[in-house]
């Protein structure tokens, strides 16, 4: 039971929507498991205007790995003059996690975006960089058992950004409601072409 | 304890096999039920004896297969003949069935792994008494039992059963499940390093069980693929 | 004197380390795991059933589509036929990040060599380059994978293990359902089969692995390569698996959730050298 | 590849599969799927994990088949018993009280299940009760257990207690609860590699037990 | 006098004596069919402020028994016989063989006569039961003897009960289970005397199959409303405590025990 | 084999009597009489390293049972509160939120539930049962010093065979409310003027930190029920393993009141505007 995924505690889930796309993230930080040190911990990270990536894991990992992509990312536009697609945010974040294939960062991302043509794209990773898309939701962190269930109920084809909303922070807080080490609230991102919704959740502080 | 995890201190009871037989093969046909396995019994990887009958009458009604350990597959066997006479002298006409034999069987299984002394055996039990619907039925050394329409044990489970769910009926012929058996002993015997190619097949039809005497199986070695030479300079086919 | 290294500017450590495994978090990670007794967790792995045959003159691969972690499914179709060139294919059993990244990475240097030499690559070059590699890496780069091509010597079946062992064969299976897929093909492959046939065989194959075993599942993907046209997947050529039944329960009404705070960020063009949308 | 014979024996094994109980106002729903599984084999697809004790009481147990069939029989037992001694069949309420101590009572070696007892209780209401697998007892509205349980339990919390939802929706009444258990196991079939074949629903009520199947996915 | 001495005659006399406590016992009868047995109990109240003593126990779903002397004693054998098929239940998934238990019963009581710290049962049971071969009607006695019957009644009065079965045995084979039912309550009313008849309080009527069943108090008025009026004869006394030696075992309906 | 001081008479009936004349053998019967043991050389060890509960130390090898995790108790010049969560976890998986852990044993006693909840649940309920055979023999009721005697020696009996239990066992007799600690390892700690309060569980830590800075002897019944509630409050909030349902226990002189039960989600609202108040005056 014990490992490195589940030392701070983490839930994400991405979802695709008709036209839009949507991430929610707890906000819990714990320490040795047990212990809750804050209940604002940033999980989810933009990372061009309609591209965001969520890291579930260890949270020093999370921290840095957030930054290099944020390098990443600047370096690209400097380079290219373009921004990035987020299948291309998926490929660049898997050869960045399989680089470091013996002696891996421990997190898992996710990533949820709209591309160009406003077609919804939603990825997860495993820590060693196995890119998987999936056309309807990806889960990660502690909770992903709890998440794939509700998920699997709730998911339907072609919600709008309000339906979105809802499944997602409900699939949300009834997964960390059942996990001892995430929950605390959460933070819901919902990307449509012309603006991203964010919401913070009310939820259980046990 | 999780389970595949060991015991931390068992007693030094047979906790691993010795000698075991390997695949055995039942199903049910339209008017009763075959069991099927080859002859060999393995020394660790020796194939050590290979004349052995793993399958066994029990009472007037049922067929035991058993893969494993032979010398528990034996003990068993012994307790079973016991019972069977004891059903004779209550001299009143009444014989236990397959499906007593089976529920027998799998508290004797249970019972034995609860002390720490398992028998380690996979035990396929059938049988047809009269009129009644043929009983088929699985046992391993935990004590895990159901009843199904066709079974294999061992490595059997791997190749036999695709070649079953693929091809079982419940309508077969006698002819067809005898074919059928074989087929899987056959693929078993291909690619189970502890499989042989000669087989025993039984058969419960509600008055009579049968053993019949070894069979042999056909194999083939001939796909072109195999037999062509590679390491020759001039051959043409050869990659390196 | 201890000479302590001053830490460089990011980008040259990326660039110096283009290309490569870097190990700098090795330390780190060793030191965790001993001091607070931390188990690494378990990479994705696909269970996986793949399978090949060798015919006449094409190859035929399959495979299902699961890929799991322990005992949940984490993706129900993943893609596990990976191209290699116009006319070597493989499928992959073992680690799923380790058949992604090293298929990529064959994928290119084949794509390099064909562009140096003019020619498209023997399948034994594929072979001989994937077993140096896996049998550098000592069985570390957890890649089982069935590879078949035709080239000018005609069509051509190996499978090639995670520690760089590599066998010829005419029909083969590998991963966790490889037993209930090679029940199939010792039963029922012939050589001289037709390529419709083939793909009937590699399909029931793997149809026989997505059912027996647990470790695979989902649909079943062919590839089949002939000299003429090269290789295509098919993918999804069966979809034996879909969802049988799922209820429609009533959406959530708008404002069911609890909510703290709400933003809004409205995204607009701007007319610039950057452009933010367009 | 699996080898072929286990280097060291170990008494327990994981036969996999998912069961959940839902209680009604006057009624209870019990569903679970079918398959036994072993390791990554599939023992058999259609082997029921569910035992009816009484003519308003059944039992669903996961976990590890043997301890499971040695379970029932013993229970079906101790009903038979209390019926010649009580001349009448015990109530949930007893028979769930039962099979704690008899849980607990292999504390030192215990039974690897985990049962769901679900039932009518002598008020005519729907009862439900989990267990760990030493005997730790609970009446609950709802519950689930076995290799799937995470994945059920989440949506249980969502559908019927409505939990973290401000705004009021009916709730569920009979055929939409069997409707919800049907579809959180075919969810958890998508999910769960030991759960899978076919499922049974159990409906408990005043008119006594009746069963429907329906079919999962067979990978 | 211990149960392990013998007379100078070559009896037993405890053994005979609690033979005789059957006798005193409230009359209990059972009657078999291809398919049936019908257990038919006539039930007596210790006073008029007790409930009628239980005369019919199940045993298992494909068996019971009937009894007639001292209740205690039938208890403990029916709490055996319970146990046994219970525990057959469990090990061989089916029901227990009927012959085969009552034999066990047979070899307990019997150990019973050959220890001077013991007594014999003070109980004798008709058992009905059905397995593979067809129902089964037994009867066991203190003494350990058993008998096969295809009709028997036992207890006090039993006497015109067993001359009404011998009268009507042929018929019953092929009777169904309505006939089988009225017989047995026919039988029954000739142990009554003449100021009792059967109501529905006082007797137990049981059917065994493959599944053991108690007639509501519904369905046996229908049949009390139908038997034949009594007529106005005086009962015979009841038998002189004396031996039981004289029981021939291939007798199919053995008329009296007083040989 | 002996059972290490398992209760041989009376306590459960050997339901199918003496064991069956005609079986087999080598076969289990259905009779069942007392503890089964596995059949390992030191079945102590065994259980000990495969059967007992554990969170975070788990290091999934073992059979996951249910735990429970913050209880609080202390004595106050009304008597004693006992305030608990609800939580139930198998491993970090939330088994359920609505958990009894006090246990009511009779009217003037109750107890705590801590560890293995099914080792709480059973040997407290056998507890009961000691308590009113003592009832029953003696015309009076058991004193609370008694009691949890009782209950550490059963523990004593079954030490080292891997039992978990942390539980507070309170009441009213006749020399005035008292609070006792027994654990599996048969530690039996008293509550006096120098110890007046025990936390319990993973949460306890805590719990402590608020019972340190809020209690004193004189409390009013509403301040004491008040620190029951903010004390698991506050646990909850931090701790992982707790969380669920506060219920709050008040054992008075003549008997226990359940006085609070309610959701710890609501408590939060509260407790975190009287912080924000605090911070901005």
């Amino acid at each position: 039971m014990s490992g490195l995924m589940e030392y701070n505690g983490s839930a994400i889930v991405a979802m695709t929507g008709e036209n839009c796309v949507g991430i929610a993230a707890d906000t819990r930080h714990g320490i040795r498991q047990l212990q809750t040190v804050s209940c604002n911990r940033q999980k989810t990270f933009q990372v061009t205007d309609q591209c965001f990536v969520g890291l579930a894991g260890l949270a020093t990992d999370v921290q840095t790995l957030s930054q290099l992509l944020n390098f990443r990312m600047k370096l690209f536009t400097l380079r290219e003059e373009r921004k990035m697609q987020p299948r291309m945010i998926g490929n660049m974040i898997s050869s960045m996690l399989y680089e470091k294939r013996f002696g891996p960062w421990f997190t898992e991302p996710v990533v949820a975006g709209l591309d160009d043509n406003h077609k919804p794209f939603v990825c997860a990773f495993d820590f060693i960089g196995c890119l998987s898309t999936a056309e309807d939701f990806v889960v990660s962190g502690t909770t992903s058992e709890q998440l794939f269930g509700v998920c699997e109920s709730f998911w339907r084809p072609g919600m709008n950004k309000d339906e979105l909303f809802e499944t997602l922070s409900q699939c949300l807080l009834s997964g960390v409601d059942r996990d001892c080490l995430a929950g605390w609230g959460g933070v819901v991102h919902v990307i449509t072409p012309d603006e991203i919704i964010t919401k913070k959740l009310k939820g259980r502080m046990d | 304890m999780a389970p595949g995890q060991y015991s931390t201190d068992p007693k030094q009871h047979t906790l691993s096999p010795i000698v075991t037989g390997a695949t055995v093969i039942g199903m049910k046909y339209k008017d009763g039920v075959i069991l099927a396995a080859d002859t060999l019994a393995s020394y660790g990887s020796e194939a050590r004896y290979k004349d052995v009958c793993r399958l066994k009458k029990v009472g007037e009604y049922t067929l035991l297969g058993g893969g494993g350990e032979l010398s528990d597959f034996q003990y068993l066997s012994d307790q079973l003949d016991e019972m069977a006479d004891e059903d004779w002298l209550n001299e009143d006409g009444c014989f236990m069935g397959p499906k007593e034999y089976s529920s027998y069987i799998g508290r004797v299984m249970y019972n034995r792994r609860s002390k720490f002394n398992p028998l380690y055996n996979q035990f396929v039990v059938v049988g047809k008494k009269k009129d009644e619907p043929a009983h088929l039925m699985y046992v391993d050394h935990q004590g895990t039992a159901f009843e199904e329409n066709f079974v294999a044990t061992g490595f059997g489970m791997h190749l036999g059963i695709p070649l079953l769910r693929n091809s079982w009926r419940a309508d077969m012929s006698l002819d067809e499940a005898k074919a059928l058996a074989t087929k899987c002993l056959e693929v078993c015997f291909y690619r189970d390093c502890r499989a042989y190619c000669k087989i025993h097949i039984g058969v419960c039809n509600g008055t009579s069980v049968d053993i019949s005497a070894p069979i042999p199986l056909n194999h083939f070695w001939g796909h072109g693929a195999w037999t062509e030479k590679r390491l020759e300079d001039d051959d043409p086919t050869a990659t390196w | 004197m201890v000479e302590v290294e001053e830490p460089q500017d990011y980008l040259d450590v990326f660039q110096s380390q283009r290309g490569g495994f870097s190990f700098e978090n090795c330390k780190r990670n060793a030191y965790l795991a001993a001091q607070a007794n931390i188990k690494p967790p378990t990479a994705m792995k696909s269970g996986t059933t793949i399978c090949g045959i060798q015919l006449k003159d094409a190859v035929i691969l399959a495979a299902d589509t699961r890929a799991t972690e322990g005992p949940m499914v984490a993706d129900k179709n993943c893609e596990k036929l990976h191209y290699i060139s116009k006319n070597v294919f493989c499928a992959g059993a073992g680690t799923a990040a380790d058949l992604q990244h090293t298929c990529e990475m064959m994928e290119s240097q084949m794509e390099l060599l064909r562009m140096a030499t003019g020619t498209e690559p023997r399948v034994c070059t594929v072979v001989r380059r994937l077993s140096s590699m896996l049998f550098k890496y000592q069985g570390y780069i957890g890649c089982a994978l069935v590879l078949g091509g035709v080239d000018v010597t005609g069509p051509h079946l190996y499978q090639i293990y995670p520690h760089g062992s590599t066998d010829k064969l005419p029909f083969t299976t590998m991963g966790s359902g490889s037993l209930a897929a090679m029940a199939i093909m010792e039963a029922e492959y012939n050589e001289n089969l037709s390529i419709e046939d083939g793909k009937k065989l590699v399909a029931k194959a793997i149809r026989a692995g997505i059912f027996n075993d647990l470790g695979s599942g989902g649909n079943v993907d062919v590839c089949v390569i002939t000299k003429e046209t090269g290789g295509a997947i098919l993918r999804n050529y069966e979809k034996p698996n879909e969802r049988k039944f799922k209820a429609q329960h009533a959406a959530f009404p708008k404002g069911t959730t609890p909510i703290l705070k709400e933003e809004i960020m409205k995204l607009v063009s701007v007319e610039e050298d950057v452009v933010m949308r367009d | 590849m699996q080898a072929p014979v286990e280097q060291r024996w170990s008494p327990y094994a994981d036969n996999g599969g998912t069961c959940m109980g839902v209680a009604g106002e006057d009624f209870v729903v019990v569903a679970a799927d079918t398959r036994l599984s072993q390791g990554y084999s599939i023992h058999t697809r259609n082997c029921s994990k569910v035992t009816q004790l009484t003519d308003k009481c059944v039992i669903a147990s996961c976990g590890m088949k043997s301890d499971a069939i040695t379970l029932h029989k013993h229970l079906k037992a101790r009903m038979v018993m209390y019926e010649h001694q009580h001349r009448r069949q015990p109530s949930v309420t007893a028979i769930a009280q039962m099979l704690s101590t008899t849980l607990y009572y292999k504390r030192f070696f215990p039974y690897y299940t985990f049962n769901v007892l679900c039932g009518v209780d002598d008020e005519g209401k729907g009862a439900v009760y989990n267990y760990d697998a030493i005997g730790n007892m609970e009446r609950v509205p709802y519950t689930t257990s076995g290799s799937g349980s995470a994945l059920v339990m989440s949506v249980l919390d969502a559908q019927i207690a409505k939990s973290n939802q401000t705004i009021a929706t009916p709730s569920l009444d009979k055929a939409g609860i069997v409707e919800l258990c049907k579809d959180v196991l075919s969810s958890v079939g998508e999910r769960d590699i030991h759960t899978g074949d076919y499922a049974e629903i159990f409906l408990i009520d005043a008119a006594g037990i009746s069963k429907t199947e329906f079919d999962l996915k067979l990978d | 006098m211990d149960c392990i001495t013998w007379s100078p005659a070559g009896r037993i006399l405890q053994v005979e004596y609690a033979m005789e406590a059957v006798k005193q016992g409230t009359p209990v009868l059972g009657l078999r069919s291809k398919t049936h047995v019908v257990l038919v109990s006539f039930k007596r109240a210790q006073s008029e402020l007790a409930n009628h003593q239980q005369k019919i126990f199940k045993v298992d779903d494909h068996m019971a028994i009937g009894i007639s002397g001292l209740t205690a004693d039938a208890r403990v054998l029916a709490d055996y016989m319970r146990n046994e098929c219970l525990n057959h239940r469990y090990v061989f998934d089916s029901a227990m063989n009927v012959g085969r238990l009552v034999a066990q019963v047979a070899d307990k009581s019997q150990q019973k006569t050959q220890n001077s710290s013991k007594r014999p049962y003070g109980v004798g049971l008709l058992v009905a039961g059905c397995d593979e071969k067809g129902p089964h009607l037994f009867e066991t006695c203190p003494s350990g003897n058993y008998f096969e019957y295809y009709a028997m009644a036992i207890g006090g009065r039993s006497t015109s009960a067993k001359t009404y079965l011998e009268k009507h045995f042929e018929e019953f084979e092929s009777a169904d289970l309505d006939a089988l039912i009225k017989h047995g309550l026919e039988a029954m009313n000739k142990t009554t005397s003449s100021d009792q008849s059967l109501t529905t309080k006082n007797t137990t009527v049981a059917v065994i199959s493959d599944k053991y069943r108690e007639l509501s108090s519904e369905e046996m008025q229908k049949f009390i409303d139908g038997l034949e009026k009594k007529e106005d004869e005086p009962m015979e006394d009841e038998p002189a405590p004396a031996a039981a030696s004289g029981d021939a075992p291939d007798a199919p309906a053995p008329m009296d025990t007083s040989g | 084999m002996d059972l290490l001081g398992a209760p041989k008479r009376g306590m459960f009936r050997d339901f199918a009597g003496t064991g069956a004349a005609g079986l087999p053998n080598g076969c289990d019967s259905i009779s069942e009489a007392r503890f089964a043991l596995p059949a390992v050389q030191d079945p102590a060890t065994f259980v000990e390293t495969h059967f007992s509960p554990g969170t975070y130390e788990d290091n999934g090898k073992r059979v996951k049972f249910s735990k429970g995790t913050t209880t609080l108790a202390f004595k106050f010049k009304g008597g004693v509160i006992v305030s608990v969560d609800s939580r139930a976890s198998q491993g970090s998986y939330i088994g359920s939120q609505t958990v009894k852990k006090v246990i009511e044993i009779n009217p003037y006693l109750l107890g705590t539930m801590a560890g293995g909840a099914a080792d709480c649940l059973f040997w407290e309920r056998n507890l009961g049962m000691q308590c009113r055979i003592f009832e029953l023999r003696n015309k009076e009721r058991i004193s609370v010093a008694a009691a949890s005697k009782l209950l550490a020696n059963t523990m004593n009996s079954y030490k080292g065979m891997g039992l978990s239990m942390g539980t507070m066992i309170t009441g009213w007799d006749k020399k005035g409310p008292q609070l006792y600690y027994v654990d599996n390892d048969g530690t039996r700690l008293k509550a006096d003027e120098n110890k007046p309060y025990f936390c319990v569980g993973s949460g306890g830590t805590f719990a402590y930190g608020v019972l340190d800075t809020n209690w004193s002897f004189d409390l009013s019944d509403e301040e004491a029920i008040e620190l029951g509630k903010r004390a698991i409050y506050h646990a909850t909030y931090r701790d992982a393993y707790s969380g669920g349902v506060n219920n709050v226990y008040h054992v008075q002189e003549n008997g226990w009141v359940q006085v609070y039960s309610d959701d710890t989600y609501k408590s939060h609202d509260k407790y975190s505007a009287e912080r924000e108040a605090a911070a901005n005056p």
